[in-house]
């Protein structure tokens, strides 16, 4: 074959690269997280779920035009007026601690009058304030249960991972044995003997939470870290003399983290059911702290009369299960994208 | 025709993929005859894996998707067949090895047991008789202890013994095609040896046709009478073993067997390259395929697509340039 | 295989110290008065008698001292009675239900795993069939029905949802009645002409040959089994359909479809036992699920199991009755993930054989 | 000390028709309903059948849905809680019982007629013959006077015995210790037993000679240590149920003689032997007891009446309410505990109803409700139904009006406790306007101005729907000393101004109004009412009264605190709580049992009142009680009434009226507010 | 062979055991003794061929010899230097000198970061004074060299194809001009087409920087295409070390002849006159090698009382020609 000329000129052919062009998002991302990325807003139902969620994160930044607080009152009460145990329906009229009417309500309803939008629940709490600054605890107990959660998880996974042998064992089996308490009752036990302690208020389900929430994130960062320690490149970074911080600073880690990152984003939801759980378990926020799940608990007694008091049930569990549901699209759609590193968890 | 035992004609095949629809066969006529071993040779994604697959409707829907093309089984269409009928023609008449014999048999059950299967499905024995059939198959393999080693699982067999496994069951039934899927790939080379040497002498003990679908052009050399080179989802080379090996007469081909360094080469040459990647077809190709890597390219490469054109007796190529000459054909 | 449960059942004892290590770090958020519970069953009722009670069971004493005591109790010199003593099955006394936890843990329990037990076979049949039915026809009906429900479910806090069935099949329908049984069965079940062999109702009614009993209980659990499951079978779904996904793109179903062999079998012999094998180590990870899911499900449907005392315990702070649930179903726990590890050796050959 | 647990049952209040069932939620009562349609709930208000009866599934077994079932301890001398005693009066008896819905009239039960002597202290009662204990035994005088000396004896200061242990030892001996050792073994067993044994026998012989049987004749002789005007009702509650000595003492309990009385003293739950089962004479056996699940009783065939009507009684603890409704709803329970709060969801469902009247102090005839509306308060919702008028078919009857027999308090600590480390409930602990000083309520008008802070009004509408008035006084209506025209506080905002500027916390002797250098008027205050969490009423109130101060004065800061409840009584104990509520319900209707706890006892304690004050009150207390005459009783406690109000000790809030439910099909039902539950002897069903 | 014979990496007796597990107790039962005693020399700019089936300890060698393992027994001096028992920082400066290039290019540049951090990256861990700027210009320099646009050093891996990727590989391997470079199976993972671009890249790169590389490789066609000495090793041990043509041209080792006629050539005509030893079984258990011989048990000629017995001594034969076999004299 050697007598064979060739004579084409193929010097453009070292311009080339990719089969598909590649844009500067998955370039910034990495093929792996972009396939997450993009997995997730090109499912119809995840793209829906994310617009869920950017809806509730616009209500709980502008919850003081939305609702505005009662002068001088701490916002996250929310305002009662009156203290009868009967729900009133929407639209009745404040009678106390009535609070300013906001900007829009008037151009909106053309209504002059500020009234009880969505009812009041037993004990004469608004609804419409209950969930508008309700949206705000959501997103501030979900937010800080899973950064506490991850941030331990994380530390807990890489120190377990790194350091591997006994370390890992030890810190292996502790994680078991906290996941042997049905995550529920044992948050339910914490925050119950946190309660008397320090009081009603968010803190001791909060700390309950994190307590037993961490366990799951911890076994997936190791098991993350793990795979990514045997991978190539960290062999690779090792082979040209890359320094151990930050061979696992540089490679290990922001390869490994991603999923969990993801994962825990939609733990944001969950934690609005826990919370919801342990109110109706009588285990919460003080009465009247703008807190979904105990807005749902006033309703607990209701419920079986929805016919005359669907209101008091239903705007604050839709408001929920919307919440929820959003986070959920999201997950379930991350839950393909993501498949096998997802079995087993729920 | 009529002397043809498979005939393939103008099979075409497409993925469902998040980045597009990949062409991956587009357009593929071949023939075998009995008692023939074909080889098919290609780089990965050329489609020589997909188009037997599709013949034997093996493609997974969704996302795969047999669009086009016909293939004739003495004289039917498997592609028109009722499930049922097909898997009458499955693992009885056409049976197909695969790559990777580690994955190819079910972990969880018994070799026994898969091997039986075919057997009690086809060939109607009951329990007994195929267990029977089942040890001397294994025996007829080469797998020592034959009858002990049934009830044991695919994982407490060595690599080559489960090819040699699959290939038992892939016999099982007296198939008149064997379509063996780079049954070697995944082996040592010494192991290589071992299959390729079985295969050739079941060939010829049992008599039956083979299509053996490689990327390595040593082995195809050694087993196969006549081969089809694939490139893109195209056959752009069929031919004569001998005279294809040759005469290369795609630039494709020729590029292929000038970047294979060959065992027996004394003085070190500076292997052939072909530049650039092989094609993953978005859209159906109007041009040549083999076009941005093609060191003879001319105008009309970038316009049509060649059909393939008969050269020499039995030798078929699609190529608007005549390499010898470097001219147009 | 033998090695691999002799290891598994070696680990049972660290595990179960750890969980009683765990649960005793919580009671240390109790003033020595509440911790009294554990020895003794009335509140002291005077200062002094408290003070002696503090003494006499070491409340005060360093926290590794106290733990002990936990585990073995007190004995009394001159009477050689033993009080509390977690290893004798001591938990402590639970106020607000009047008896000692054990006893209320022992006669509510049965109730509990009855329910769990039917509430887990739905889950895992229905769940399993679903799910291989979902990956079968991926995004057919089953598919996209199966996932819109889970997801719906799934945001739905668990109260609200069974509060609403309560309403809808209860008050409005009258089909399905909350509590164990109705009170003339009960009266059955009670009596000497009953036996019980297991003391779980449904079980015991069979073998009684009480086929009015069974059903009877069966009505009585159906909401509480539909509550509990339904969050349960959308994940053993979602598992079994991926786990079918992944195995359906095996090549040894690709081999199994190029033997000939019929799809049912493709499916049923070849894919599903491999897909099964993550879906077993769900199980355990459900029965988790479930027995955390009784605390509400029993409160709503007024299920007299130990969910149910755990949430009075709960909203009326009777940590010592909660931390003797929480050990108990500890133990449950562990000996059900026990029991998984060793299924899924038997499930897989490749762990049972190495 | 006693009785805590009343105060959990704030709530009871509200429904109180009979007297409550667990601590936090109301009972449900009974009474006869007008034939009527549909055993099938109809769904709400809907329209029914012209001519409807209503019947039960099963028409033998009654089935009572409360929020809890957990029995204390089944021992009649020990028992104190409501639960305990509604299984203590259907199963055990005592010599007398109330006449039907009476509090203050009794009848035989156990005893077949009673003489008292001139000056009121001896007590002979003839025992009813031929009565057996439900394990077949006879009861004797005997064991009736054995009965009565095992209470006094081994009660201890925790249990009701204190209310019999004061007209036999005198007023303020509420416990056999307090004439061993002053009460310095009160409660404590292993104390008691080191006292010099002659002094013990000589406690149990004093006893044993008060009361005295007589088996031959039948009768036992009962010498009290003054008169005492309430003593009927003292002995018709389950503390004076009569046990089988026999039976007692074969099942380890005591033996009867005054050598051994001490070991058995102040008995906890746990080592007494009769906590879980019963051997009475009452219409009812116990059948099971699942504690925190279900009572059942069974009906006692060899009953010396009639035996019950029903077979059975059936107690399910449902705590959650809903299922609780949906029980009710789809009639599987014939009563339900109703929380005042949830009163308008059964409202709807009432097709028949009755009114308590006050004028003959019984409940009216039971009326068809032909019109429903939900606007309007309590019975005021219904229309009854015009002669030959269809009713509405609904499933339920209604109850209501008959005043309550509980009540809330508002009370003032008058020597708050500093600890080390300060009292976080008084701030700053001085007069700074950043907290108020320990002695901040002995100020006489500050008491006062918060007594004239409170709403009534709003409390009794928005909290209680209407279904509430204004208590005037600690005594209640009916008893000796209850006067419309009692002084009272009413919401008066300029009085609180006038109060505030009256009081002069920094004892510079001039009045805060007045004061140059400052004084309460001007500095303000700030200062933490707590409330037991989940106790919304509490709240409310301390709201209430919070909201009226800072209108007055922004500088008067009432902060309300929710305190888990052991936090809240362990504060209340160690009197680190400046203002608080405190709730009682009544043991027998009469008005020592209200002055001897807010007074002398646990309250007066908790406020830390000064000596004088309670020597002033105990005054009122040692004549009230012995007196006989109920016109100069009354005299006695109207007195005591105004030294309440003028010192301001306490600021009383309201007491409830009635509203109770059950299904139309139950029958019989005695509503008397002061009974612990159902009395099942006269229930029966359709 | 102009080599100048100068010896670069001299490895000696080199054993690498991985520990095994079992029991209750996790208790170490024996070793997967994957290298178990191996010496050879490197000569300054040659190519050395370490060829052999899989499992038989040649990439384990390659990583041993860069200490990425901890060796369990031998030495292994680098230009005098011996890198056992170097530590930290010291071992660290070393790795300026010794490189390593993947077998696969997915796996071994961080997708996480550009083309130009992962080529910058040892420049900027190992020289210390170098700026932003010159590590750019470096960067660029490289990327030419490998024959890839200078522009894609913004890009990430993934948007390369697997022959880029191995540029990529190569590129940082050359960052710190290295002397020796371990190319650890550098074409296997890639397409026939792609195999010879990157290994005349390699042969480009070792003529104009004087490299001397370990080439590891199953393939025995390209190891003896590109290698100016090869080694044959089975089970952890090497059985024979000579020149190309020698090895080619007379094999001693019965394994390295089974080996040699086991590679199918690309050439019908020969394939057909072509006689094969074809040995039988598998490759035994590195745990639980056989006495003596390691080869013994699918030795053609193995000789029991002999080959048994002891392990053959691992000789030079002819000059420069080592085997180890009994039977070879």
């Amino acid at each position: 074959m050697a007598e064979i000329k060739p004579s084409g000129d193929n010097t453009l052919l070292k311009d080339t690269i990719s089969i598909r062009p590649i844009g500067r998002v998955e370039r910034f991302l990495g093929p792996e997280n972009y396939r997450i990325v993009t997995g997730l807003l090109k499912t119809p139902a995840s793209f829906i779920g994310f617009v869920l969620i950017g809806f509730f994160i616009f209500i709980a930044v502008f919850a003081p035009l939305i609702a505005p607080p009662l002068e001088g009152r701490d916002p996250y009460q929310i305002p009662r007026d009156g203290f009868s145990s009967d729900p009133r329906p929407m639209g009745t009229e404040w009678k106390r601690n009535r609070p300013e009417m906001p900007f829009w309500y008037q151009p909106l309803t053309g209504q002059t009058q500020w009234v009880h939008l969505l009812g009041t629940s037993e004990g004469q709490y608004d609804i419409f304030y209950g969930i508008i600054w309700g949206t705000r605890t959501a997103f501030f107990t979900g937010l800080a249960v899973t950064f506490a959660t991850l941030l331990i998880g994380i530390v807990v996974g890489s120190v377990s991972a790194y350091y591997g042998g006994w370390v890992d064992n030890i810190i292996m089996r502790v994680v078991d044995v906290l996941l042997i308490l049905p995550g529920i009752l044992a948050a339910l036990i914490l925050a119950a003997v946190l309660t008397p302690r320090i009081g009603k208020s968010l803190i001791p389900t909060m700390a309950a939470l994190i307590a037993f929430g961490w366990m799951g994130y911890s076994r997936i960062i190791r098991g993350d870290i793990l795979s990514v320690k045997e991978r190539d490149y960290v062999m690779a970074a090792r082979v040209i003399g890359v320094k151990d911080s930050r061979i696992l600073f540089r490679h290990i880690i922001p390869n490994a983290i991603f999923p969990t990152l993801v994962l825990a984003s939609l733990a944001v939801g969950e934690v609005v059911l826990s919370f919801a759980a342990l109110s109706f378990l009588g285990i919460g926020t003080e009465v009247g702290y703008a807190d979904w799940g105990q807005v749902l608990s006033f309703a607990r007694n209701w419920i079986t009369s929805l016919n005359t008091y669907w209101y008091i049930v239903v705007w604050p569990g839709v408001t929920l299960v919307l919440y929820v549901m959003g986070y959920n699209l999201v997950g379930d759609a991350l839950r393909d994208v993501l498949d096998p590193r997802m079995r087993g968890r729920s | 025709m009529s002397d043809l035992l498979l005939d393939v004609q103008g099979l075409e095949t497409q993925f469902r993929t998040p980045d597009g629809i990949v062409h991956a066969v587009n357009g593929v006529s071949f023939g075998l005859k009995e008692g023939e071993t074909l080889g098919v040779v290609g780089e990965s994604g050329c489609g020589k894996s997909v188009t037997m697959l599709s013949v034997l409707r093996l493609i997974a829907s969704p996302p795969g998707k047999v669009v086009a093309g016909k293939a004739f089984y003495r004289g039917q269409d498997l592609l028109q067949m009722s499930d049922e009928e097909i898997r009458h023609i499955r693992g009885a008449q056409m049976a197909m090895i695969f790559q990777d014999p580690m994955t190819s048999l079910n972990p969880v059950m018994t070799i026994g047991r898969q091997l039986i299967e075919p057997l009690m499905l086809h060939l109607g024995m009951n329990k007994d008789q195929a267990n029977a059939r089942a040890a001397e198959l294994l025996e007829m393999v080469g797998i020592p202890h034959a009858s002990e080693r049934l009830s044991d699982y695919p994982h407490q067999y060595s690599g080559g013994m489960r090819q040699r496994v699959m290939i038992a069951m892939a016999l099982s039934c007296n198939p008149q095609i064997l379509i063996a899927d780079e049954p070697t790939t995944a082996l040592d080379v010494t192991i290589q040896a071992q299959i390729i040497e079985l295969v050739k002498r079941l060939r010829d003990e049992l008599g039956m046709a083979i299509i053996w679908i490689t990327h390595d052009l040593g082995i195809v050399a050694g087993l196969a009478q006549r081969v089809l080179v694939m490139y893109g989802g195209f056959i752009i080379e069929e031919s004569q073993v001998i005279d294809l090996y040759a005469n290369p007469s795609h630039p494709y081909t020729i590029g292929l067997l000038g970047s294979l360094p060959r065992l027996d080469e004394i003085e070190r040459q500076r292997l052939f390259s072909i530049e650039g990647m092989p094609p993953v077809l978005y859209n159906k190709p109007t041009a040549c395929p083999f076009a941005p890597r093609c060191k003879w390219v001319m105008d009309r490469c970038w316009q049509e697509n060649p059909a393939l054109t008969e050269v020499s007796p039995e030798h078929r190529v699609a190529c608007w340039v005549d390499v010898k000459t470097g001219k147009a054909r | 295989m033998t090695t691999y449960i002799i290891r598994r059942l070696l680990l049972v004892p660290f595990l179960l110290m750890g969980v009683t290590i765990l649960i005793f770090g919580m009671l240390q958020f109790l003033s020595p008065v509440e911790r009294s519970a554990l020895y003794v069953r009335d509140f002291p009722k005077n200062e002094k008698a408290l003070d002696a009670i503090i003494k006499r069971y070491g409340l005060d004493r360093p926290m590794y001292e106290q733990y002990w005591r936990w585990l073995v109790g007190v004995v009394d010199v001159a009477t050689g009675e033993r009080s509390g003593g977690i290893l004798f099955g001591d938990l402590g006394y639970s106020r607000t239900s009047s008896q000692p936890v054990i006893d209320l843990i022992l006669s509510r329990f049965p109730n509990t795993l009855d329910l769990t037990i039917w509430a887990v076979a739905p889950v895992i049949l229905v769940g399993i069939w679903l799910g291989v039915q979902a990956a079968v026809h991926q995004n057919g009906i089953i598919d996209q029905a199966a996932r819109i429900f889970s997801i719906i479910g799934t945001s739905f806090p668990t109260f609200v949802f069974g509060l609403l069935m309560l309403m809808i099949f209860y008050a409005n329908l009258g089909w399905f009645e909350p509590g164990r049984l109705a009170d003339e069965y009960m009266r059955v079940v009670n009596s000497d002409a009953f036996r019980h062999y297991t003391s779980l109702i449904t079980f015991d009614a069979l073998l009684n040959g009480r086929f009015d009993i069974f059903i009877d209980a069966l009505r009585h659990m159906f909401l509480p089994i539909l509550t509990l499951s339904y969050i349960s079978w959308a994940t053993f779904l979602r598992v079994t359909r991926s786990s079918m996904l992944e195995t359906l793109r095996m090549e040894y179903v690709t081999t199994a479809r190029a033997k000939g062999l019929p799809e049912r079998d493709v499916i049923f012999k070849h894919a599903q036992p491999n897909a099964m094998i993550p879906v077993v180590t769900l199980a355990g990870g459900s029965v988790v699920g479930l027995l955390g899911g009784v605390v509400i499900t029993e409160t709503v449907y007024n299920y007299p199991g130990i969910g149910a005392a755990a949430a009075k315990a709960a909203t009326t702070l009777d940590v010592v009755t909660m931390l003797g649930f929480a050990l108990f179903n500890g133990i449950i726990l562990i000996v059900a993930n026990l029991v998984v590890d060793i299924l899924y050796a038997t499930v897989d050959p490749r762990v049972r054989l190495s | 000390m006693r009785k805590l647990f009343a105060i959990l049952s704030l709530l009871v209040v509200a429904s109180m028709v009979l007297a409550a069932c667990g601590p936090t939620t109301a009972p449900v009562t009974e009474a006869p309903a007008a034939p009527a349609a549909t055993v099938a709930p109809a769904p709400a208000v809907t329209e029914a059948p012209a001519v409807a009866t209503f019947t039960s599934k099963d028409p033998t077994t009654f089935t009572v849905a409360e929020s809890d079932v957990s029995i204390d301890t089944l021992d009649p001398a020990l028992a104190y809680d409501t639960a305990s005693g509604e299984i203590l009066q259907n199963t055990y008896e005592g010599l007398v019982f109330y006449d039907g819905e009476a509090t203050d009239k009794f009848v035989p039960q156990l005893a077949e007629s009673w003489t008292t002597s001139a000056d009121g202290t001896v007590w002979t009662f003839t025992i009813r013959k031929g009565v057996k204990f439900h394990n077949g035994d006879e009861m004797t005088a005997a064991d009736v006077a054995y009965s009565f000396q095992r209470g006094l004896l081994q009660g201890g200061y925790s249990s009701p015995q204190w209310l019999l242990a004061e007209p036999f030892f005198g007023v303020g001996n509420d416990d056999i210790t307090m004439i061993i050792d002053e009460g310095a073994s009160a409660d404590a067993r292993d104390t008691l037993v080191a006292n010099d044994p002659a002094v013990l026998t000589a406690a149990c012989d004093k006893v044993q000679a008060a009361i005295v049987a007589d088996d031959a004749a039948g009768t036992v002789t009962m010498t009290l240590a003054q008169p005492w005007g309430p003593f009927l009702a003292t002995i018709a509650q389950s503390w004076g149920s009569v046990m089988d000595k026999k039976w007692v003492m074969d099942n380890g309990g005591w033996d009867g003689t005054c050598a051994t009385w001490q070991n058995f003293y102040g008995m906890a739950s746990s080592d007494d032997p009769f906590s879980a089962i019963e051997n009475g004479t009452g219409p009812f056996k116990l059948d099971s007891l699942k504690q925190g699940e279900e009572v059942v009783m069974v009906r006692n065939d060899a009953y010396w009446r009639d035996p019950a009507k029903l077979e059975r009684v059936v107690l399910k603890s449902v705590p959650e309410w809903g299922t609780r409704f949906t029980m009710m709803q789809a009639g599987d329970a014939d009563l339900a505990t109703v929380p005042p709060a949830n009163r308008s969801q059964m409202d709807e469902l009432v097709g028949a109803f009755q009114v308590y009247d006050a004028a003959s102090n019984t409940y009216g005839p039971v009326a068809d409700v032909c019109n429903y509306d939900s606007t309007a308060l309590a019975a005021a919702k219904y229309t009854a139904c015009a002669a030959g008028e269809a009713g509405n078919g609904a499933p339920f009857l209604g109850r209501f009006g008959r005043p309550g027999i509980s009540q809330d308090v508002i009370l003032f600590n008058f020597a708050i406790q500093q600890p080390e480390g300060g009292n976080q409930y008084i701030g700053s602990g001085a007069l700074d306007g950043n907290g108020v000083t320990p002695d901040f309520f002995a100020d006489e008008h500050i008491r006062k101005a918060f007594g004239y802070a409170f709403d009534w009004e709003t409390f009794i509408t928005d909290v209680w729907k209407g279904e509430a008035v204004q208590s005037l006084q600690l005594t209640l209506p009916g008893m000796p000393g209850f006067f419309l025209d009692t002084p009272h506080y009413a919401l008066d905002l300029d009085k609180v101004t006038a109060e505030f500027k009256l009081a002069d916390l920094d004892h510079d002797g001039i009045a805060a109004g007045d004061d140059p250098e400052g004084d309460v008027w001007t500095t303000g205050f700030r200062v933490q009412m707590a409330y037991n969490q989940g106790n919304n009423t509490r709240q409310t109130i301390a709201e209430i009264l919070a909201g009226n101060l800072s209108g007055i004065n922004n500088k008067f800061v009432v902060e309300t605190l929710g305190l888990p409840w052991a936090a809240y009584l362990r504060a209340q104990r160690a009197k680190l709580l400046p203002i608080m509520t405190g709730g009682w319900l009544e043991d027998i209707h009469d008005p020592h049992n209200w002055y001897q706890p807010y007074t002398t006892g646990t309250y007066g304690g908790r406020q830390n009142l000064p000596a004088d004050i309670k020597d002033q009150f105990k005054a009122f207390l040692d004549q009230g009680v012995a007196e006989l005459d109920p016109v100069k009783r009354g005299e006695i406690y109207k007195q005591a009434n105004q030294l309440y109000y003028d010192l301001a000790v306490g600021i009383p809030l309201v007491l409830t009226t009635s509203h109770g439910y059950s299904q139309r099909w139950v029958d019989g039902v005695i509503l008397n507010p002061i009974f612990p539950g159902n009395y099942y002897y006269t229930i029966s069903k359709k | 062979m102009e080599n100048t014979h100068q010896v670069l990496l001299q490895v000696k007796d080199l054993k690498k055991h991985f520990p095994v597990f079992r029991g209750v107790f996790q208790r170490q039962v024996g070793a997967v003794r994957a290298v178990d005693g191996v010496s050879f020399d490197v000569y300054r700019g040659e190519t050395l061929g370490l060829v052999g089936e899989s499992g038989c300890g040649k990439s384990t060698t390659g990583r041993t010899i860069l200490q990425l393992y901890k060796p369990t027994a031998g030495s292994v001096v680098f230009d005098g230097i011996n890198l056992v028992t170097l530590k930290g920082e010291d071992m660290r400066h070393m790795r300026q000198r010794i490189q390593m290039i993947f077998q696969d290019p997915y796996a071994s540049l961080n997708p996480r970061m550009t083309v130009g951090e992962i080529i910058g990256e040892p420049i900027m861990v190992h020289e210390s004074a170098v700026t932003a700027k010159q590590i750019e210009e470096r960067v660029a320099a490289l990327l030419n060299k490998v024959n890839l646009n200078p522009a894609f050093a913004s890009r990430y891996p993934h948007e390369f194809s697997g022959g880029q990727r191995q540029r990529i590989g190569i590129a940082r391997a050359l960052a710190l001009k290295p002397d020796f470079i371990v190319c650890d199976e550098p074409i296997s993972a890639l397409d026939v087409s792609i195999q010879a671009q990157v290994v005349n890249l390699l042969e480009d790169m070792q003529q104009e920087l004087g490299l001397t590389y370990l080439f590891i490789a199953h393939d025995l066609s390209m190891v003896k295409h590109i290698s100016d000495r090869i080694a044959v090793m089975y089970l952890g041990v090497v059985m024979e070390l000579a020149d190309r043509a020698n090895l080619y041209a007379e094999p001693m080792h019965p394994y390295t002849q089974a080996l040699l006629s086991a590679v199918p050539i690309p050439d019908p005509r020969l394939e057909a006159q072509r006689r094969r030893t074809i040995l039988e079984g598998d490759v035994p258990s590195p745990v639980n090698p056989p006495s003596g011989c390691r080869f013994r048990t699918r030795c053609p000629i193995a000789e029991i009382g002999l080959c048994d017995l002891s392990q053959p001594e691992f000789r030079e034969v002819k000059p420069g020609h080592f085997v180890a076999c009994h039977k070879v004299s």
